[in-house]
């Protein structure tokens, strides 16, 4: 089960973060987290891929797999918010297309980078789980 | 607890209630013009620019995230207060005044042309009037306004007469009257006009203190009050817009915050709310908004009608045992306003012997003067207005003082 | 005391300046888009809401005596501070953007013709920007910017070019800069538009807070600023219009205090400044807003002025340490601003690194995206804005936490 | 002396007024004033007379006398604002056009009807001091 997949992988980042007492040394982690990121195609940073309502900019593109789940590849000019995308693709990527779109996303909450979800923040983070969702949702509809 | 009244309970809430004007203790009672603000108010103001002001919306940092989950915490509290769609229907402004002139200047200008007629009534707030006559004689439009009956209610007949004469682009009526009391029925009002093919525009200024509000159920495209009337600060108040409404009009201010990018080549705007707000906002008067409305759903806004309505018909009788006096506003339903003459008396006269022994009321035409012009009140009334923390005392003592007024002037 | 510096005196007014962000001690760097208020603003407010609250200028009451005097005080401590020649010429709003708003619609509407020009500068806060380009694309007019130098200073020669070529109706120029920190030749700039016929505009939301303004040296016809900015509150500014622009303006909001008498025949407005003053003001907002006036007054803005600019050249110099870093705005005369980039890295990831360690300071375009545009710089600056309280120390502790920030981006 | 004229009938008004410790005595004997005005021509109770920005309405009227001093004349719908006029005209009345535009009018903070100087008080007692001083300067001009 997708959701399984989610919960575990969310667990698993959890974890992780609870070594970090230091606000600097989870942004240290979240920076190295953003090296990781499956790299979206050139070609496809176009406005068409770009998330809205950042300061820096996100590029986002949702694939099927072959085996019905999405695939996402991302980049950005920032460092951090790349490490945020880094963090989202890596709990959501390889999941089912449902189970993405309904994902109860409480990792970030409990690893304190709930403060990103506002959607006044500049990283944007809620535009970009936003349109982790979205895209996903189309694909769901699509495999319906 | 149970047993104490509203008052007894949250008097002491109140700082300025402690205090005595003219060696007199302070019985106020021009809460129609302004409500005095609970402790709550205050220190959350206080506690704002205390402990976390910051700029808001764009800034990354941790005080200009705390201040704007507060300011966007406000707004929603907001559009849950009045049965809002969404967040993004509630455009926070300087008050009614101003959220009326959004809708004149930006809905008006885009849609009034030549012959249009704009609708409203004789007992309008000077707000709900004289921006829709800059925008008409701007446009070639007319304003035409519905008959008010001797008691204060509205002419139905009229109202129904004028919708079918004019065929009005668009229906401005007062939720509740500053003047006479009047609550209006609102939702028969917009549901006719609707049906008519008017943009409807209901003036709350006076209603959020005082009632529930569910803007979906009174059925309006736009809705506005202000927040110094209803336990809040100064400087605030809202526009609530159904969204397709607000989604079709173009913008009103310019600057910052009301944007998505700026050139010199082109600007497109922001998407809703934020389009309609430029500038720096009054972000302490907004989350001092926010608190205003948590500290009335603390105590009910059926329990304060219910007894600001006792409160009216209490002061009712007990004005009319003064002789030559008379109550101007009979209507039914009535907010906690009492407006009077008496006979052979000025207004001006009798406020200020009340203000010498410790009361404030209000005289004048209370910025309804083509009401008073309407009604032959050439100098206005006094008004006598309530608020949840005024006591029956407070208005026995004020008939007392009018009484001895009275006296001192024949 | 006198060998205390400025912020040793003044930081324990400062109550926000006490607290801690993310467990370290808060470092506000972040004035240019608010300063946070000292005890006297705070209690200010405080004391007017728990003490003397109530509506203006039409009650007879003693609350509303108090208040009026209290807010048109404010008014003359405004006239006084920037040397207008009446308070008539004082009109309150709710900020720089609201004012320049007023403008932009009433005279501008009012004056402004297809073909004609508004001339601003290309270092301009949007707020300079989008209200002229609303009007002009209403009027068939046209925006024209004035170069900006690499530096950050003004490119006089264009002016004078594009004066001479356009022939201007409006010049709209910023004061002081919120994004470099320039301090623009106000009074040069405006002798050589009215000599070219122009109307002038001068926004002073960066000036307010950090220099002595006398609109009577400086020669322009509008002065605008907001008082957030300026240790006062949010929700308020003002718009200074020399009397007989004033007067032949038709006025912008229409509602209460505006006016003289209403009826449906037709309306006449009130006198100065209450032509454009509509509806219930931000009482508090105003009468704390002349209490900051009187704050700054009592350090003197020459005092913060000094203190202001010693800071700009001490982090000049310590900022210059760090190796691929740059300072955009490096004019000879510049407010408390420093903006800067560091090669390779986003200022966003910068700030947010600097949050962490308690630092406030902002990110982006400030609002001044044509700005950064012509500067090349897509992904804004990194800003860093001083207050009268900012200590040495905070900038030097500032600089060793930005270099932590770029070894980890590294 | 003019001047002194006024000046002594200021320092009436205050002995007088000083009698009364409570506000309210203070506005009986104010509306009892009232009733002395000497009332203005029912022909002159015209706009051209009236006094703007008042609540109630003020008409005032000013007459240079053989002697060349002023006479003023008014009448108003409310009782305490005509009190105050009244008073004024009590103080002012009878005295050379040029010591009025020049009086200085210190009996009111004396008697603690300051309050009712103030611009947006609605009696607009200081519309009213305004247009007295007006008159009289224009009396005054002609004089000269
Ligand atoms: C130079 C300048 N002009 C205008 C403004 C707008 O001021 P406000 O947002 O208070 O209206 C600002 C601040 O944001 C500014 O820095
Ligand atoms: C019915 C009504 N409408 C509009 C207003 C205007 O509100 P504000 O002055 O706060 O803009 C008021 C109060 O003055 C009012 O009572």
């Amino acid at each position: 089960m997708s959701a399984d997949l989610i919960a575990s992988r969310q667990a698993e980042v959890i974890d992780e973060f609870s070594l970090f007492e230091d606000w600097m040394d989870k942004y240290e982690h979240l920076i190295e987290l953003g090296k990781d990121v499956p790299a979206i195609d050139d070609a496809r940073k176009t406005d068409d891929h770009l998330i809205k309502g950042c300061q820096s900019r996100v590029w986002l593109a949702a694939d099927e797999t072959e085996e019905g789940t999405v695939r996402f590849t991302a980049d950005s000019d920032a460092i951090i918010t790349k490490g945020l995308v880094g963090l989202m693709v890596r709990v959501l990527s390889g999941a089912q297309a449902r189970a993405i779109a309904e994902a109860d996303l409480h990792f970030l909450d409990a690893i304190g980078l709930h403060q990103h979800l506002s959607p006044t923040r500049s990283n944007g983070l809620a535009s970009m789980v936003k349109q982790m969702r979205l895209y996903a949702a189309a694909l769901a509809a699509r495999q319906a | 607890m149970a047993s104490l009244t509203l008052p007894q309970r949250i008097r002491k809430e109140f700082p300025i209630l402690q205090r005595e004007v003219h060696g007199k203790p302070l019985v106020y009672l021009d809460n129609a013009a302004s409500a005095q603000k609970p402790l709550a108010v205050i220190e959350g103001q206080r506690e704002y620019l205390s402990n976390y002001h910051a700029n808001i919306h764009r800034g990354a940092h941790h005080l200009a995230q705390l201040a704007t989950e507060a300011y966007e915490g406000a707004r929603t509290k907001i559009a849950d207060h009045i049965g809002a769609a969404s967040t993004d229907e509630i455009i926070f402004t300087g008050g009614s005044t101003d959220a009326i002139n959004l809708v004149a200047q930006a809905w008006g200008r885009a849609n009034l042309q030549e012959g249009d007629v704009v609708l409203v009534t004789q007992m309008e707030h000077h707000a709900n009037i004289v921006p829709w006559q800059m925008v008409c004689s701007e446009k070639g439009s007319r304003l035409e306004a519905v008959n008010v009956h001797e008691d204060g209610t509205l002419d139905m007949a009229d109202f129904a007469a004028q919708l079918e004469r004019h065929r009005p682009k668009l229906v401005g009526v007062v939720h509740a009257s500053n003047t006479l009391g009047t609550i209006n029925p609102v939702a028969d009002l917009c549901a006719q006009a609707r049906a008519a093919g008017a943009v409807t525009l209901v003036d709350g200024s006076q209603a959020l203190p005082h009632l529930g509000i569910d803007v979906q159920e009174i059925g309006c495209d736009f809705y506005v009050a202000t927040g110094h009337k209803a336990y809040g600060p100064t400087g605030i108040g809202f526009l609530y817009g159904r969204r397709e409404m607000l989604e079709a009009m173009p913008p009103w201010r310019g600057g910052g915050e009301m944007i998505k990018r700026v050139s010199f080549e082109g600007t497109t705007y922001n998407e809703l709310p934020h389009k309609f707000e430029a500038g720096t906002p009054h972000i302490s008067g907004g989350i001092a908004l926010g608190i205003a409305l948590d500290w009335m759903n603390g105590i009910g806004t059926a329990e304060i009608s219910a007894h600001e309505t006792a409160l009216v018909q209490h002061a009712h009788s007990a004005l009319n045992t003064l002789s030559g006096l008379r109550i101007v506003g009979t209507a039914p339903q009535k907010v906690g306003v009492v407006s009077l003459v008496v006979e052979g008396l000025h207004p001006y006269d009798l406020g200020t012997l009340l203000d010498g022994q410790g009361f404030a009321v209000r005289t004048g035409h209370h910025c309804t003067e083509p009401l008073m012009d309407h009604l032959g009140l050439e100098s206005g009334t006094l008004r006598m207005s309530f608020a949840a923390y005024t006591t029956r005392e407070e208005i026995d003592r004020a008939v007392i003082a009018l009484d001895r007024a009275i006296s001192m002037l024949r």
